[in-house]
């Protein structure tokens, strides 16, 4: 527990380092603007990675959430589009339901069909993406086309907060922080918590022990075709529009996210707070690199091998850490030979 | 004991999905669909993506993944290009920008291999930043501009010329499959590589090299990806600074698809082989019926979830673990407590 | 306020994937251009095909205070927030190519909707009015793609013996354009006259598979006027396409956009976005030469 | 009855484990449930803890019938199982551990001071050397065990199966197991106790049923419970006697193995012994006293600081390739995570060893894989003898066999034997004594560990014990009784081994 803690404390300061980097080497770093800007970029895929963290937790994964974000995102533009008397409340529902639809369906891929959950969520991936060109909104040549909406609501969520202390800061990231601190309290404090746990880290003895595996994964799913809902309306909030295949590749970035903040693949490890420092990481890297004015190429190349060092120090790290803890147990153990 | 017959045809369950996949786009498309012709196209068209999934099956049965062979395949692409145009399209130039692109699938194997076998990293993480930092250095070698090899003959004949009425590049494909047979069926690597991929610790407590048997399965990843990309540039005559981008991901679908386990260990290259086909199969078929490429996917995810629930319900009910599927499971659960709150 | 001619400033150019060489080009033009101005750094920021992460980059932009900033926007919506906010800190935004719905400073257009009527005239005074046509489309949505395809279709309303059999996308890709075409070939033997191809690299594609097919006069169109089209086009493998001078567009979009840095002009009434257009260019063997060395890219 | 089982069918899909097995249990008693390996016991509670569904047969719990067709079921029934494979969740602590499936909870908020109270009183009560916070992959084998243990208690069961769970339990701890366990029949709890230490399971038990290869055999009333007969229904054979000391001796051929002053910080320390041809030596001592550590370093298997390790006079390489080559061999403690890759068949888990006269040119000779397969088979006596098998799905005794069968398959000159028979049927165990002493005959040196005494006085001639990580005492000479190897382990008659 104390290592775990320790690795914790690690991530955190490699995380402060690049800060630090980047403070001292621009003053346009830590301005408030682009602090929350910041903030604001890594909320959607932070608000994704809660939901993968649960299930990557269980030992599973998901490769759906961005299309599904992307999908949300194409209903509620549908309707706005075709159907504009409608108000936006029934099309938020319809837009909830087709998350939450989507999340069971992964579930049934997984938990029902058995498939694995790469595989699943991979197919369901392709069927978000399919669905999204049918709901897409067509021009009169029977193409796809993009439209602006100006639902004040809808703007609203692409909102800041406009006065106070806090001025300037993005709702999406309040919502991001919200989330994460009810899902790590799900996930500590809950029944469902040490569930998915059991799960992810030995499926056999879960089951043994009474946990049932089709509901334990399809309440991961659902929760994370939750979160999909929520990123979608910031994500629509932000670019005030859907095109088909919007949200694609933002799995990679959440799964990235949660993988570098400790949750393992093999399941049963790894938490929010972990999955939040690895969220913040990976964008404070990417704005960080930005600002240099690198040519493109170099930022790139720049970002996996910061990326490609940090994984290997850490694994390093980690190394040296159970090789300390032994020579700490054997001379703990002399000392009690000596008694 | 199940039936000897459905035994038989579990065993061949992947064969026996191709099969009927065929026979529906046979009976919707008489006269097309079963043709020399088209399934040489078929072929043709699955023959990049496949020659990289005979390279990265490897670390996919080591329990890792290889997310570069697309990354590997657009640098050595590059970087063959490049020195083909800077010799003045000479046929030394072409052998020496082949050599070239080669070595540079096989410097990221070897680095993926000494990492991965000495660090506890996660591969996924690690090739996945790997490919952004080849992606980059493939941008730097291209300058982000297209290089032309039209004027390299000998080059592009590979990407454009028939043998025997077939592309040559099915035969790179074939001949890439057939060694990654080999290597996994009849060769000790092979037996060694699924010792390690299935337990690590008991294939180094009999003596394997396990570090070796890891830096071999990524380079041969690294090398089989650096060989699709020179068969992409010399398909196209030509490199481009995103060529096969994203391409990764459909060679791990087809693997996945195809039955090779991501936890290592179990799986063969006729599998993953048989994945390729299933996609390049629905692809093809989708098209000669016309349907608007916007249905693809949704078709294709459908359909992939169709076949794999059967492989895995085929699998569950021969190996009599469970019985009776988990949703039925799920509703007479129900029955039950009601049963027994009765009986109490 | 800066002076463009003495000050020192940073200019963004976004455009919708660093790694495509239409997009290399405008940023040479840029850069050539930028040469002429006392101090100005173009920084290059890769949209990956991918609005969002535009939206992103702008972002970002504002918030390290550009002074100005010029994109290639994917689509015409999913920017128009950030533009908007772009404009609102002051910062200065020219696009290239695609219109935007916010206001901005100006658009150097690229011709889409008329370079695929040209070609769709073309296509019809080869054919005399009677013919096939297959399309090779470009990703679903792209608004290139749908630009294209708008101006295409509408000036085939005026040839009604012309047919489109098919359309399939083959996301400007080369590898997927050529199967897609033997996959035509396959559904419509000797049946297609013609193909329309959204971008020259699927062109290209569609050329080698007609190649491998042996099938000889068919009509291939594409757009872009890239290098390699090209030459395809002198050795008789593709049939025509519609240039575009990037360098041109590229130096256009920085001179207006320093012109805007250096004078008062208060966008903050206008109604509309400013168009420069660039007339189309067509191209096919008979004109190809003029399309000089320096000009290919 | 609390509960009774007939005629019960279960099918794997290479083996048919139990062949209408009736079997019951009265309201308060123990009962035993023996077999060889692979006979179905485990399966046979496995599918009455509703792990496996069954094939055939019925169930009546309480004089009702009933279908078991989820642990849920199981556990609503009020039967509790100590499973032989470990089930617990490496990653969660050993209160989440205990009250896994039945958390305590207010307002679907887990009341986690509660919890932990309960697990730290129920520790407490059976005085345990564990924490309640402790992560479960940092505790040891026998902490696991001793967590499984709390887990089936804590459910206040009605029927509780106990799956071998002394199998790696140090006699002190064991013995708080018999109290723990005569404790609940007092207070009218059935228990199902399966094990293959059949002295615990005599004097335990008021009734034992013996299986057969997946038949019921018969059920013994405590009174006709004589060891000689139970054992007799068990395998059908009569068995080499057990003897209670053993004859030692210092064998005068020529040194193979030679340790020196190893020493590996945290794990041993300068540990020397030497093993001569034809000997076995027996490395014994309680639980965690770092034999593995040293068996694990002679096989390169892991690093030593200090010291050396000599083999014919030579200097060992340190690396298990070439270790292997030199002809040792390791047969370790835990098989199913160490032994062997379970996902592949007999035949390819026994060719692993063996691939330098298996290939050539790097190519595997299929028809000498395959010959290999079947001698293995034959050798070891495999059950079922069949080759193509994945070693993952037999039975523990077998999983053992085949481990073997991957040394016994070439020329050993060093075995080091870690823990050979924890799991397995009394049977099979003396059959791998015999392979052992066969070993030993052919002149191959034995290094063996073992924390079974009647083990260690069956097979050893020279006996070695560690304490801590400390040689402290050498039984060379002369003749070595249990008791004598008990105290000594204990540390009770500690006297450090001459240099
Ligand atoms: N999951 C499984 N799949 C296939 N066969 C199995 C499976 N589990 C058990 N078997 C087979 O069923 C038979 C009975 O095994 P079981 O584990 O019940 O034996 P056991 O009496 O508990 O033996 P041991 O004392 O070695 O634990 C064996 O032949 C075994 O190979
Ligand atoms: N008294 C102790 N206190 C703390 N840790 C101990 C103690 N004794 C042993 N250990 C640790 O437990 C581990 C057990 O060592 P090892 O497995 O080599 O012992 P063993 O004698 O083979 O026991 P086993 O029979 O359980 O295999 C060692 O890694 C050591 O660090
Ligand atoms: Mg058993
Ligand atoms: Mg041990």
């Amino acid at each position: 527990m104390r290592q775990e803690t320790l690795r914790r404390f690690i991530s955190f300061g490699l995380l402060v380092l690049l800060l630090l980097v980047f403070g001292l080497t621009s003053s346009k770093f830590f301005t408030p603007a682009n602090i929350y800007n910041m903030l604001r970029e890594c909320s959607l895929v932070g608000i994704l990675a809660i939901g993968v963290t649960l299930i990557i937790i269980t030992g599973g994964n998901d490769l759906s959430v961005g299309a599904l974000m992307g999908l949300n995102c194409i209903v509620i533009a549908h309707f706005l589009h075709y159907f504009p008397g409608m108000g936006l409340a029934p099309i938020l529902l319809i837009a909830f339901a087709t998350a939450m639809l989507g999340g069971a369906f992964n579930g049934f891929c997984v938990s029902i069909l058995r498939i694995p959950d790469f595989i699943a969520t991979l197919s369901t991936k392709f069927v978000f993406v399919g669905l999204m060109y049918v709901f897409a909104i067509h021009d009169r040549y029977g193409g796809l086309t993009t439209e602006s909406i100006k639902d004040p609501v809808i703007k609203w969520f692409g909102g800041k907060i406009g006065s106070g202390p806090l001025d300037g800061l993005y709702y999406c990231t309040i919502a991001f922080f919200a989330l994460a601190a009810v899902a790590q309290f799900v996930l500590k404090r809950t029944r469902l918590g040490t569930s998915l746990y059991a799960i992810g880290a030995n499926r056999n003895s879960a089951e043994i022990s009474g946990i049932s595996f089709v509901r334990t994964k399809f309440a991961a799913f659902l929760i994370s075709g939750f979160c999909t809902f929520v990123a979608a309306l910031f994500f629509i909030g932000k670019t005030r529009t859907a095109e088909a295949g919007g949200g694609v590749g933002y799995e990679f970035r959440a799964i990235s996210a949660t993988v570098i903040g400790g949750c393992a693949f093999s399941g049963g490890r790894g938490d929010i707070v972990g999955t939040v420092i690895g969220v913040l990481f990976m964008r404070v890297l990417e704005n960080g690199i930005l600002k240099f004015g690198f040519p493109t190429e170099t930022q790139q190349l720049l970002t996996g091998v910061v990326i490609v060092l940090m994984l290997i120090f850490d694994a390093f790290y980690n190394e040296f850490m159970t090789e300390r803890s032994r020579r700490r147990g054997a001379m703990a153990r002399e000392m009690a030979v000596i008694k | 004991m199940q039936k000897k017959w459905l035994a038989r045809l579990y065993k061949n369950r992947q064969l026996v999905i191709l099969v009927l996949l065929c026979l529906v786009f046979a009976v919707l498309l008489p006269r097309k669909f079963l043709t020399i012709g088209n399934f040489r196209n078929i072929l043709y068209a699955i023959s990049l993506q496949g020659i990289m999934i005979c390279g990265a099956t490897f670390p996919v049965l080591l329990a890792g993944i290889d997310r570069t062979v697309s990354g590997s395949a657009a640098l050595a692409g590059a970087v063959c290009c490049t020195t083909i145009v800077s010799h003045g399209f000479s046929t030394g130039g072409t052998l020496l920008g082949v050599l070239l692109g080669i070595g540079v699938g096989l410097l990221s194997g070897v680095f993926h291999g000494l990492v991965l076998s000495r660090f506890n990293i996660p591969a996924f993480l690690l090739t996945l930043a790997t490919s952004e930092i080849l992606y980059g250095l493939v941008q730097t070698v291209t300058g982000n501009q297209l290089i032309n090899v039209m004027n390299a003959k000998l080059f592009n004949l590979v990407g454009s010329s028939r043998i025997l009425g077939v592309p040559v590049p099915v035969y790179i494909l074939l001949a890439c499959f057939l060694f990654t047979y080999v290597m996994l069926n009849h060769t000790v690597y092979g037996r060694h590589l699924y010792c390690v991929g299935g337990n690590r610790e008991a294939a180094k407590l009999s003596g394997i090299n396990v570090r070796k048997i890891i830096i071999v399965a990524y380079i041969v990843s690294g090398v089989m990806g650096a060989l699709s990309g020179l068969v992409l540039s010399s398909m196209n005559q030509q490199a481009s600074a995103s060529q096969a981008k994203g391409y990764e991901n459909d060679v791990l679908a087809a693997i996945v698809v195809g039955g090779v386990s991501l936890r290592g260990g179990a799986g063969t290259i006729q599998g993953a082989m048989f994945g390729a086909l299933l996609i390049g199969i629905l692809t093809n078929g989708l098209q000669l019926l016309g349907v608007a490429s916007v249905y693809h996917d949704l078709i294709k995810g459908l359909i992939i979830i169709a076949a794999v629930a059967v492989d895995m319900y085929s699998s569950h009910k021969m190996s009599g673990l469970k019985r009776g599927s988990a949703l039925r499971r799920m509703f007479r659960r129900h029955r039950h407590e009601s049963q027994l709150k009765a009986g109490a | 306020e800066k002076n463009p001619y003495t000050d020192e400033l940073r200019i963004a150019w976004i455009p919708t994937a660093a790694t495509e060489a239409n997009c290399t080009a405008w940023g040479n033009g840029i850069q050539r251009e930028a040469a002429f101005w006392a101090d100005v750094a173009i920084d290059v920021y890769d949209g990956e095909k991918n609005a969002d992460k535009q939206v992103t980059l702008m972002n970002d932009c504002i918030a390290q205070e550009y002074d100005g900033i010029i994109i290639q926007t994917y689509n015409k919506a999913t920017l128009t927030p950030a533009i908007e906010d772009a404009e609102a800190a002051g910062i200065p935004v020219v696009c290239i190519n695609m219109a935007s719905e916010a206001v901005c400073h100006g658009l150097v257009s690229m011709t889409d909707y008329e370079a695929g009527a040209v070609i769709a005239n073309e296509i019809a005074t080869a054919l005399n009015g009677e013919g096939n046509v297959v399309v090779i489309q470009a990703t679903p949505g792209a608004a290139r793609g749908i630009n294209l395809e708008a101006g295409f279709q509408d000036a085939l309303a005026n040839y009604p013996g012309i047919v489109i059999l098919e359309e399939q996308a083959a996301d400007w890709n080369m590898e997927k354009a050529n199967t897609t075409m033997a996959n035509f070939l396959t559904s419509y033997p000797d049946q297609i006259d013609a193909v329309f191809a959204h971008n020259d690299q699927m062109a290209e594609g569609a050329g080698m598979a007609c190649q491998a097919a042996g099938v000889k006069d068919i009509i291939i169109w594409g757009a872009n006027g890239e290098t390699k089209a090209l030459e395809y086009i002198e050795q008789g493998i593709i049939t025509g396409t519609v240039y575009t001078d990037c360098y041109d567009q590229g130096a256009t979009a920085l001179r207006l956009l320093m012109m805007y840095i250096g004078s008062d002009i208060d966008i903050s009434d206008w109604s509309k976005t400013p168009v420069i257009k660039m007339p189309p260019i067509t191209v096919t063997k008979d004109n190809v030469h003029t399309i000089t060395e320096d000009m290919r890219w | 009855m609390i509960v009774e089982m007939k005629g019960i069918e279960k099918v794997f899909s290479h083996v048919h484990a139990l062949k209408g097995v009736d079997f019951s249990v009265r309201r308060g008693e123990v009962h035993a449930l023996l077999g060889e390996n692979g006979a179905g016991k485990s399966t046979l509670i496995k599918v009455l803890t509703g792990v496996y569904p069954k094939d055939g047969g019925e169930i009546v719990f309480d004089g009702k019938p009933v279908e078991i067709e989820s642990r849920d079921d199981a556990f609503k029934l009020g039967i509790a199982v100590i499973f032989q494979e470990f089930s617990l969740i490496p990653t969660l602590s050993v209160t989440q551990n205990i009250l896994l499936g039945k958390e305590k909870q207010k307002f679907g908020v887990l009341r986690k001071k509660a919890m932990r109270k309960e697990v730290a009183e129920l520790i407490e009560r059976f005085d345990f050397p564990l924490n309640p916070d402790d992560i479960i992959e940092t505790l040891s084998v026998a902490q696991k065990q001793m967590v499984e243990i709390l887990k089936a208690l804590s459910t206040n069961a009605r029927l509780i199966v106990m799956d071998e769970p002394t199998a790696s339990l140090s006699a002190k701890e064991s013995e708080m197991l018999y109290r723990i366990i005569a404790q609940l029949r007092d207070r009218g709890v059935s228990i199902i106790y399966i094990s293959h230490r059949l002295e615990e399971v005599f004097a335990l038990s008021d009734r034992i049923t013996v299986l057969r290869d997946g038949h019921l055999v018969g059920v013994i009333e405590h009174d006709d419970i004589v060891p000689d007969k139970v054992v007799n229904m068990m395998i059908g054979k009569e068995l080499s006697d057990a003897t209670a000391s053993r004859n030692l001796s210092v064998s005068s051929a020529r040194t193979v193995l030679e340790v020196k002053n190893l020493s590996s910080l945290g794990k041993y320390e300068n540990v020397s012994f030497e093993v001569k041809a034809g000997e076995v030596v027996v490395l014994t001592g309680l639980v965690g006293s770092g034999r593995t550590e040293v068996l694990r370093s002679i096989f390169s298997a892991d690093r030593y600081d200090s010291g050396e390790i000599l083999f014919e006079g030579k200097k060992l390489p340190k690396s298990t390739a070439k270790v292997i080559d030199r002809g040792f061999g390791l047969i370790p403690e835990d098989r199913r995570t160490q032994g062997f890759v379970p996902l592949l068949s007999v035949e390819k888990n026994v060719a692993s060893t063996n691939y330098d006269t298996l290939s050539k040119h790097g190519f595997v000779l299929r028809r000498r894989e395959r010959e290999l397969g079947q001698r293995a088979v034959k050798i070891v006596d495999l059950r079922p003898a069949n080759p193509a098998v994945p070693v993952g799905n037999l039975s523990g005794g077998n999983q053992q066999k085949a481990v073997l069968a991957k040394w016994l398959t070439r020329d050993l000159k060093v075995i080091l034997v870690d823990e050979p028979t924890v799991g397995i049927d009394i049977g099979a165990k003396d059959e791998i004594y015999n392979f052992i002493e066969g070993l030993a005959k052919e002149g191959v040196a034995v290094l063996l560990v073992s924390s079974d005494i009647a083990e260690v006085l069956r097979v050893a001639h020279r006996i070695i014990v560690m304490k801590e990580g400390r040689i402290i005492h050498e039984f060379h000479e002369g003749v070595a009784t249990q008791a004598d190897i008990l105290l000594a382990a204990s540390g009770i008659r500690a006297e450090r081994k001459e240099a």
